[in-house]
């Protein structure tokens, strides 16, 4: 077993440690760390300052973690030395240690800038627990404290002392307040925030002193003022430590120099965190720890491969209650970069993002960092944001599930269908380490229901998930893996005319619940008849004409266009029920019956005596035509919906569609029949009609979308057909109208329907008319199964006691 | 163990199920094409008819909630982990007609949970 | 007959005369016009430049109309005169006339900045249609043109020289173009963007000389630098015309001063437009005409009162494509003005807004004015901010009607329900001098239909009506001048126990059918039972508990709880509807059947026969509870909605509401009851409930807001009976649900109600108990009718053949 | 010209209308507390049900579109300016009964023209 040597305990050493123990068991780990505590997470020492944690809240892996992966953990001695030819490292403790491999993970010191007296009493920095506990001691109500250094360390500690009490004073040598994640304006929101909530901020002051006889008492500046302090505090930035890179002879510039693979200038040494540079960079932050470590840890288990490429450095942090976010780069006086800006100083929110070539290159936010997640995401995807460019600062609405993933409560429900909350999915993802949303649906059931969370999860992964990529191209299901635009094009262009080809010549030979209905419509829509139709790939609903229900019975909703019914009707449906023991019967909100817990052996019967066709209410195809009286009745109406919906429904019954298709005609806009959330909707006026499309009043809710206005009913018929057609050529399978409307976009919808040429909106109708040609009644099929099991239970050719 | 006519092969479509009851047994019949196969018609998670599922390979998914199980093992296979199985009955076809054969009832528990620890 | 005397026949002074026309025809007028054309609308100029229109078109009032108004016009003669004291006005052409009142409506000259040379050939000023004639003669391509001054007037006719073909160069003296509108950045977004349409512009340029031999070859500026001209136009500002005003000694400052009522220091002379000056202001734009024409018509005419308070100096205009609006006090270093920026500089889209007080103090947008007029309005209004802060560049979402009026076509139908197009409503409002909403109402019908379009009309008379302003106070009706909420509070404080009794004490003493079955409501919910009924003040619908149709019969609607029905039910409908000939049975969106056409006398027998209760399908009142199968069947439900449908149903069924009350109960967030687009919604999730409220689906789509999360079915209930008594109490009269928390926000909603302390919960929830235990089914009214001849038509004593 | 009988008082109530059929004449009757007034039971727009409308002072509103009439001149006031009207009938109450007169009904559209003229 190899020998591995890791200088260094903190965040940076311990990740990556663990990273190698994912790959293999291979080393025989020993880790120096120079603080006597066990790895603890040091970006929380703010939070202990401020007193929200105590300090064992903030330890990541406790005694028993290094003792369970037979890790030697030696505190409390500092290495030395390093031999790299004899491949040894020498501790403080006199001892000298054989390595294999070597991980320097050293770490950075607290930069010092020059001044007298910085080793007075009451100077600290604000680096490590000890300096934490220091400062807990001695922050009280009444103490003045001065920080120096306005970054983010320092503005944390400045943050923590005012939370105890101290009088606090901010100095900074630069401008402004962290300008390494702020611009000028960014910085000055920032100030005037914090001074706001009390801290003094004095900026462009260089400390030339710290007074005071033994214990500080002031500082003096160059420009020769001076303050009282009874607390100082540096935190000035930070120094990568490279002296044990130096004397192992490694490459060494700002910090440790190593490669794409975390390799230093030794074949047998390796570096990882804030002692390290990569690329020209030091990083200070947290998220590069853990990329560096991932690599580093394939690297040196043998499985190089895996390069890492530099983080985009961004940092999210609240500051005395100002959310400040930032990332990626910010400079917008580059050639090439442009910038967008909003401002408002009164409510201390400022954004700016900066784009190069159409994509993300950087942002700020100071006081509203609600956005902060799909900005990383665009940084992360380099997204093209050429089609947004006008909504970057502010979407134009905001999607249901749009709210930032942070501001949920753990104890929030957030999948509804399995009753999965947040928290719930945290943990999953923690404790199993989902990376994929399959995963997390797979071990969690949330977003298996309906799907109207999935961007929530989606949300959660990327919040908690580093590495969390989406599927950038959506294929229709691991047996078949294409896009559905793709597999259309096959199915086409192959003169695949059925399910199981597809699936043998593309896919894994057998398909699944989900390919095959999709695949299913495919061939379906391409050949329109002129191809063998397959149950097999079917939904047992397209199976049997019938939804089936929890207790394994079906549902009959028999179709009454535009929602007219009659007394023989009723009679008849109330006649069936009795015959056949029918436990309920219900008015859909389609306005039509539903016979519910009818028997599978059952249906063909009901059917027959019903003499009505089938409603389609099992399928993805046409539903109803919800109508309102209009001018048949209604003192308001302004057209005859109750003529223009039975025609619509006529038309367009018993076609299939890529999901559900619902529509609704209305007499006038007050919109009884709200036909404005159907999928299809036509909205009398005087004189004219709205045709729209895309409305959704389930799992989404949305207002469809204008497609035209006409003023015949014929034209506004012809333009629903239009779109109808389209839809069912161009969506993907699945795909709601309100969902394909918003892909393509309306102008798009409307340029190659309605407004298309007059010989291709013919080609659309005349392949709808062969497709309506070629329909009929399912229910039809009563007369003749295609299988003469369809419907009934098969017998057993012989009976058994048993 | 006596062996049980059952139906046809020609009553089950290629790759679709079919129940039947046999005494107090509801069973599943698949055609997988090359072979028959038999598990019980009641999914352990709702109770879903499984011979109403759409198979995939060797493995039915339920139409009610989407478990998955396996025709040849009678595992449930999604969700993963659960070590919850289903009952499963020996089928052979001769002369063009399927035949299953049923254990005693009084062994039906023993076997399942044989079967999941195996 | 009194002689009124214009000096002026532009804009100002005949848009004055035609308000004077409006007040009286004591004068006889005279107008002198020192051009030879009738009054045209100079702003168009640039229009005509431009080629987008001829010189005929912005013709404002023709010959016919000075001949029809009696008014003499004097055309080509220019008044070189007054005298005060005698009252005379002296002409070029040597004509003295008297007058008896003098209007001063002298417009300006071109402002010509001291500099050599500016009387050569080709140098021009952009101020009248003679200047306009020139330009167009000479601007064609090649020619290279110089426009000196980078104002409004000055990029005005930049645009036209390009447009002509020209290749232009605008010269400017100061750092930014529009300075007088635009701040530092509005005017470097204007330039970039000038300057990528192929205009050159130079900035902080003094022009010192005209170069050329007769006719104009160059410019030389005074940095020494020369330039290169073929045409020059001068358009560096404008003086106010004050001579005629020194000559009659009248107070002149920069302009003729003239006081709020828009009188000068001679009581007998008044003066408008450009040349005057008002509390130190000269105004250059054309929205201050009319606002001081009006005025003076006023103190002219003898009907002194209005006054003229200064007008918001606000300037739309569309630059080669790029569109600027600037409005009010802009400049943001003042103290107390707080700044909102955007800036999307390869957008091109700047946007500016300055607050003080929580109000809008000024607005600059460049690049994209879609929300002028939002802004204009709350400039006007002074509309307190500070609810909106958030959103004053970015509204949350765009509401359905707040598409900028502008971008409407004139052809397209406003209100669908009356069929009146755009045009029409405009037309209406010209022709007919329509200024309120009521106006438009009554002259057009647009907006009395179902409502919808109310903003949009609001919004075209905002549009072209000046001085539109909106009823601050809501009140109920003319016929009782309160608000509604007023009234609640008359009605409870002084024991007021019917309708009568407020009309007569509160109000004209009959009131109509607005205002009756509002008071209606509001008696019967304060007094809840203790009261006298008036059926006389209900709709025709509550007083025989049916839907009136289209042809005066009426429609039935039997409650069907849940929607859930059965056989026998079944049977009985259609025996009815056999029985009475209904014409036509259907099923309602609301998942019950509806008898269309029933005879008001068949009513009783029609509810004794169904035995089923009143859907309330008539009312402002509980409509239905909408259910999906929930538990009892579906493969996905979650919760038992049918059963917790029912139950609120039952609970709240026979109540009246402010407007009807439309419920939804859904066993999973697939929704597939729509109970996110009802007015109180129940959507399940696996261990809770979501209650959801203010939803809609009618003539507005409106996704409802989650009031609370709860686990038990009970808890549910609880909350939406909470929020539904609430509604009742406290909102007005016709206020949906959508509207009512909208108004009062649902923080405070949630507050008042499930999050209210336990003694309002449960005063709220006794309310309520009270309501409920007097309510009754309404058709069981057929049994004893509140009066013999409810439902039955009158047979007369004696019959008569005729 | 003769009066018939038509109802007693007590069947109005005050403020409501209530339709009748003479002859070919279907007339509403509105009790307005302080006397009986009579126009026909038919908007001039879409032929409401006037006797249907609510009372507003001396006129009736149109229980379908709101058009608004005048129970004593039949001019409908709203919509404005449309010179359109209903017919009157005189009416007078005598013992508790109200009576109505009714021209003959060849001269009824003369009479409506000619009161539109007023």
């Amino acid at each position: 077993m190899e020998k591995l040597i890791v200088i260094g305990n903190g965040m940076a050493g311990v990740a990556c440690v663990e990273q190698i123990l994912k790959h293999s068991p291979r080393f025989d780990i020993t880790i120096f760390g120079e603080e006597t505590h066990v790895n603890y997470n040091r970006i929380l020492l703010s939070s202990v300052l401020a007193g929200e944690k105590e300090m064992d809240d903030i330890t990541i892996n406790g005694l028993d973690w290094y003792q369970s992966n037979n890790i030697s953990l030696r505190l409390g001695v500092r290495i030395t030395g390093i031999d790299p030819v004899a491949k040894t490292v020498t501790g403080d403790d006199g001892s000298t240690i054989h390595y294999d491999k070597l991980l320097i993970a050293a770490g950075s010191t607290p930069l010092i800038p020059p001044m007298e007296g910085t080793t007075k009493q009451g100077v600290y920095c604000f680096r490590n627990l000890d300096d934490t506990r220091a400062l807990l001691e001695r922050a009280r109500p009444g103490v003045k404290a001065v920080v120096i250094g306005g970054g983010l360390l320092g503005l944390e500690a400045a943050r923590g002392l005012q939370v105890q009490g101290a009088d606090v004073t901010v100095v900074h040598l630069m401008d402004r307040l962290m300008e390494r994640q702020l611009d000028y304006t960014g910085g000055l929101f920032l100030k005037r925030k914090i001074e706001e909530l009390g801290v003094k901020v004095l900026l462009e002051k260089s400390t030339s002193e710290i007074l005071g006889n033994g214990h500080v008492e002031g500082l003096r500046f160059e420009d020769g003022e001076t303050i009282e302090a009874g607390l100082v505090v540096i935190a000035a930035g930070i120094r990568p430590n490279v002296e044990l890179g130096r004397k192992a002879s490694l490459t060494v510039n700002r910090g440790i120099v190593v490669n794409n693979y975390m390799e230093t200038s030794d074949p047998d040494i390796f570096a990882v965190g804030e002692c390290v540079e990569h690329n020209c960079v030091c990083y200070g932050l947290v998220a590069p720890l853990y990329e560096q470590g991932k690599v580093l840890a394939a690297t040196i288990t043998g499985n190089r491969g895996p390069v890492y490429k530099g983080s985009i450095s961004a940092a999210k942090l609240k500051i005395m209650g100002v959310d400040v976010f930032s990332a990626g780069f910010t400079d917008d006086t580059v050639a090439g970069v442009e910038a967008v800006r909003y401002e408002d100083p009164s409510l201390g929110v400022y954004k700016k993002l900066t784009l190069k070539d159409g994509c993300l290159a950087g942002v700020i936010l100071v006081g509203d960092v609600a956005d902060s997640h799909r900005y990383t995401e665009w940084l992360k995807d380099g997204t093209d944001l050429s089609a947004q460019r006008r909504n970057l600062l502010f979407p134009g609405s905001a999607p249901d599930t749009g709210c930032d993933v942070a501001s949920i409560p753990d104890s929030e429900t957030v999948c509804g269908c399995m009753g999965v909350t947040k928290g719930d999915i945290i943990s999953a993802i923690h404790e199993k380490g989902l990376q994929t949303l399959a995963q997390v649906k797979e071990a969690t059931r949330a977003s298996s229901g309906c799907g109207s969370c999935t961007e929530l999860c989606k949300g959660l992964l990327k919040a908690v998930v580093p590495e969390f990529e989406e599927d950038q191209k959506k294929v229709l299901c691991a047996c078949v893996p294409f896009t559905q635009e793709n597999l259309r094009e096959m199915v086409r262009t192959q003169h695949l005319k059925s399910v199981q080809e597809v699936l043998d010549i593309y896919g894994n030979g057998h398909g699944c619940e989900i390919c095959k209905p999709a695949l299913s419509y495919m061939v379906d829509m391409t050949w329109c008849g002129d191809h063998e139709e397959d149950r097999s790939a079917r939904f047992i609903n397209d199976r049997v004409h019938a939804n089936i229900q929890r207790d394994g019975t079906f549902s009959v909703v028999p179709r009454m266009r535009g929602g007219v019914t009659s007394p023989a009707e009723l009679r008849r449906i109330a006649d069936v029920s009795e015959k056949y023991n029918v436990p309920m019967v219900k008015v859909t909100g389609s306005q039509r019956l539903d016979l519910l817990g009818v028997r599978k052996e059952d249906l063909p019967a009901i059917w027959a005596e019903l003499g009505m066709p089938s409603g389609q209410a099992y399928t993805k195809g046409v539903r109803m035509v919800k109508t309102c009286v209009g001018t048949t009745f209604c003192r308001f109406g302004t057209q005859d919906s109750i003529s223009a919906g039975i025609e619509l429904e006529r038309r367009l019954e018993n076609l299939f569609t890529p999901h559900k298709t619902k529509m609704g005609v209305v007499g006038c806009p007050r919109n009884c029949a709200e036909a404005t959330v159907k999928d299809i909707g036509m909205v009398g006026q005087e004189g004219s009609w709205q045709v729209v499309v895309g409305g959704a009043a389930g799992k989404s809710v949305r207002k469809a979308d204008l497609l035209i206005t006409v003023e015949s009913t014929e034209e506004a018929l012809t333009a629903a057909q239009l779109f109808f057609q389209y839809y069912r050529e161009h969506a993907n399978y699945l795909e709601r109208t309100y969902d394909f409307v918003e892909r393509l976009g309306m102008e798009k919808v409307r340029k190659e329907t309605v407004y298309a040429p007059p010989a291709v909106r013919e080609a659309l109708l005349d392949r709808l008319a062969k497709a309506k040609a070629l329909s009929r009644d399912a229910w039809l099929e009563r007369e003749a199964p295609v299988n003469p099991t369809q419907f009934v239970q098969i017998q057993p050719m012989e009976t058994i006691a048993l | 163990m006596k062996w049980i006519k059952i139906t046809e092969t020609s009553n089950i479509p290629k790759r679709e199920g079919r129940s039947v009851k046999v005494g107090s047994h509801e069973i599943a019949i698949f055609n997988l094409g090359d072979r028959f196969l038999a598990i019980q018609n009641s999914c352990p998670h709702g109770g879903g008819p499984l011979a109403d599922g759409i198979v995939s390979g060797n493995s039915v998914v339920c139409p009610l909630h989407g478990w998955k199980t396996c025709l040849e093992s009678g595992e449930v296979q999604r969700p993963k982990d659960l070590q919850s199985c289903v009952r499963r009955y020996p089928v052979k076809v001769e002369e063009g007609v399927v035949l299953v054969q049923i254990e005693a009832t009084a062994k039906g528990r023993e076997t399942q949970e044989r079967m999941c620890t195996a």
